[in-house]
């Protein structure tokens, strides 16, 4: 176990695991998601109350819950990285960041275009929306400081001191709907006693699983995918980078001017990048 | 020179945080055991909680049978938490979601109704406050109850802890089941 | 253990040693507090009623940024003459002198505001019956505004332009106290209980000054390396 | 769907698949710029 998860640590090792392992997450992601946006939108029946507004469900907790799990995933990363000195760790806090405070702000907009048809207003300051609204807050100040060194390994360890410091905000935001008298509902999903007595029937439940479980491969793709940059970008230099990068598949990308062909080509990799090229009409170029 | 091992000194540290987490975590909760609420539930007015005058939030459940439109957008109707009632008054557009039975959350003034003289919440804005229960229609009908099917756990008073009030129903009929 | 005591308290009498010697500089935060909470009277009309409703939010947004005034500066001179290093190398634990120091700060910076704050009140048309919950919200909420500021200030301490940065870092750890604090003196003016917002706050302030001290340390020792 | 609520639903929808495009296209960008600046490299040093 332990042996495996040094081997896991090690960038070249890594690097290979998240090259087999992010196609399929994303496949798997995408698809659930598909189909739970599809069963959420045109399958499960409206809500005896809200009707159709509630409908934003599929989209507003996937993201709520992934905004939470993303912060604690970032102190449990910062932790391994300032006790264990681990790279990888480090790059993990670093990398999550974007990843969370998007999915953050798709939270705290589509609870606004839910409260709108349902409360009666957009926006109202209580403790829920609050500490959501300071978890954003908490992401972008650790985006701010990861710009703001030049040394990547001194910012990303003071990223994970923020994150750590934080992390304390993460129960508040998730308890606060029962410590406070709030307008806010209750858990449905994620809460002990809805465990034992569900309170959502199951012909709506079901989407929501979808794209709750297709949030979550997603997220896991994506952030492999910016592991994967970090640590490259950290061991330019390397010699593994020179013999795994690019002579990888991946290298087709830059084929172009090299005239080199990758060895074997994934055919979900080949199709990310004929969907790159066509998403890059003003890009990097 | 500092006269403590390496040990100690951890040792000491580690107590350091535990007091201070500890203390940190007691006074919390105390503060949640007092009052720190996003509003106000009827039984805290009537016990007193507020000035007269003083613009608060107050929530609860509309009364079935007590909402009474008056000319243009002006509605008066009952609002209830599990033990207490209040009167409400207000002139304005509503939430698609107010109705009897509904859980709401009202913001405005406690002060004395100018027609029947009686001590009423004139509220100033009204949004609706729907629970964690999603159903299709026709689940809600089969479960539809003559005290209605919303709970009044979300409206927890000051006075007693909210463990007390979890999934006790409005009036003294049990709640629908639902399985 | 007394010499660890010594060595804390030889670093507080430091600090306030080195601010006194500048004292133009000491009563900076005070001055930017009374004039800034004074301002928004003379924008509103005469005897304005809506300036009672928002002075328990003048006060303690007034507060806020006097704390946060000069904050990104609070290591930069102690990083460049080399004490930071010698602090790290000595026989005392890193975060008590780092506590140690942000606790003079709350002394320099902090204590004045409070002794202030009653005159600002009054002066804002604060009802007399909340003054006292403004000063206990103070008392418990500004140890938070100066050891999350000094976290701040430790996590940018290596970056050469943070200035833009610190607000959006400690806004996330301040605005909890300037929620229950100014909600505190809000519910005291209207006859509502203050007690929850009240307990609230020494919670936070019982966490900043156990965790903070241990994080600015972390922070301070990243950026040092 | 109702016609009251399909502005609220659809831009939620919408805003959603903003986010994941978003989230996916980033990495893949910062990729081929990273690999493009290590194939200069590269080739300057040969």
């Amino acid at each position: 176990m332990w042996t495996w998860f040094h081997r896991l640590a090690s960038p070249p090792s890594f690097y290979r695991f998240a090259d087999r392992l992010a196609p399929w997450l994303l496949g798997l992601g995408l698809l659930l998601l598909a189909v739970g946006c599809y069963g959420g939108l045109f399958i499960a029946p409206a809500d005896y109350q809200q009707g159709d507004a509630f409908r934003v469900i599929y989209v507003h907790v996937p993201a709520a819950a992934l905004s939470l799990f993303v912060y604690v995933l970032m102190a449990v990363a910062g932790a391994i990285a300032l006790v264990w000195r681990m790279k990888l760790a480090e790059c993990a806090v670093v990398a999550a960041a974007p990843i969370g405070a998007s999915f953050t702000a798709l939270a705290l907009v589509t609870g606004m275009l839910w409260g709108k048809p349902t409360w009666g207003a957009y926006w109202v300051w209580d403790a829920r929306l609050t500490s959501e609204l300071v978890l954003l807050f908490l992401y972008l100040g650790v985006i701010g400081l990861n710009q703001a060194y030049s040394d990547a390994r001194t910012a990303a360890r003071a990223c994970a001191w923020l994150a750590l410091v934080g992390v304390v905000n993460v129960p508040i935001v998730h308890y606060s709907v029962q410590w406070w008298n709030s307008l806010h509902q209750g858990s449905t999903i994620l809460s002990l006693e809805a465990v034992r007595d569900p309170k959502i029937s199951s012909s709506m439940l079901w989407p929501l699983l979808l794209t709750l479980s297709g949030s979550f491969a997603f997220f896991f793709a994506v952030w492999l995918r910016r592991l994967q940059n970090e640590v490259v970008a950290r061991e330019r230099g390397a010699n593994w980078v020179r013999d795994c990068v690019l002579q990888a598949p991946l290298a087709a990308v830059s084929n172009e001017q090299s005239g080199m062909t990758g060895p074997e080509l994934d055919p979900s990799m080949q199709s990310r990048q004929g969907r790159q090229r066509h998403g890059e009409p003003r890009g990097a170029d | 020179m500092s006269g403590l091992s390496k040990r100690q000194k951890r040792m000491a540290a580690v107590l350091v945080l535990v007091l201070g987490v500890g203390g940190a975590a007691f006074l919390g909760f105390t503060a949640f055991s007092k009052n720190m609420m996003y509003f106000y539930t009827p039984s805290d007015l009537l016990a007193g909680a507020a000035k007269e005058g003083a613009t608060l939030q107050l929530g609860g459940l509309v009364e079935k049978g007590s909402l009474r439109r008056e000319d243009g957008l002006k509605i008066v109707f009952v609002m209830a938490d599990c033990e207490k009632q209040m009167p409400v008054r207000y002139e304005g557009i509503l939430p698609d979601l107010f109705r009897e039975g509904q859980g709401v959350v009202a913001t405005g003034k406690l002060g004395i109704d100018p027609v029947t003289g009686e001590r009423t919440f004139v509220a100033s804005q009204i949004l609706a406050k729907h629970d964690e229960n999603y159903m299709p229609p026709q689940v809600a009908a089969s479960l539809k109850t003559a005290d209605g099917k919303h709970s009044c756990a979300p409206f927890k008073s000051l006075g007693r802890p909210a463990e007390n009030l979890a999934g006790k129903p409005m009036t003294a009929a049990a709640e629908a089941p639902r399985s | 253990m007394n010499a660890m005591l010594d060595a804390a308290w030889a670093v507080f009498v430091r600090e306030l040693r080195l601010a006194l010697r500048r004292p133009a500089e000491a009563t900076q935060p005070l001055v930017f507090y009374c004039v800034l909470a004074l301002l928004f009277p003379l924008g509103l009309a005469a005897q304005d009623v809506g300036l009672r409703a928002f002075a328990p939010a003048i006060v303690w947004v007034s507060a806020l940024l006097a704390a946060l005034l000069g904050i990104e500066r609070l290591f930069r001179a102690d990083v460049d003459d080399g004490t930071l290093e010698q602090w790290l190398l000595a026989d005392v634990p890193f975060p008590m002198l780092v506590g140690a120091k942000l606790a003079a700060q709350w002394l320099l910076i902090a204590a004045p505001l409070i002794v202030a704050a009653p005159l600002i009140a009054l002066a804002l048309n604060l009802q007399p019956q909340a003054i006292g919950v403004l000063l206990l919200g103070l008392l418990f909420g500004t140890p938070v505004l100066v050891f999350s500021g000094g976290f701040a200030a430790a996590l940018t301490v290596g970056a050469p332009r943070a200035g833009l940065l610190i607000p959006i870092l400690v806004l996330p750890m301040m605005c909890p106290a300037l929620i229950f604090g100014a909600g505190a003196v809000r519910a005291a003016q209207v006859g509502l209980s203050v007690e929850g917002p009240l307990y609230f706050l020494a919670a936070m302030m019982v966490l900043s000054l156990t965790l903070l001290p241990w994080a600015a340390a972390g922070a301070l020792r990243n950026a040092l390396e | 769907m109702n016609e009251k609520y399909e502005l609220y639903v659809w831009s939620s929808y919408g805003l959603g698949a903003a986010v994941l495009l978003w989230n996916l296209l980033l990495p893949l960008w910062r990729r081929r710029a990273l690999l493009r600046s290590l194939n200069e490299a590269r080739d300057e040093g040969e």
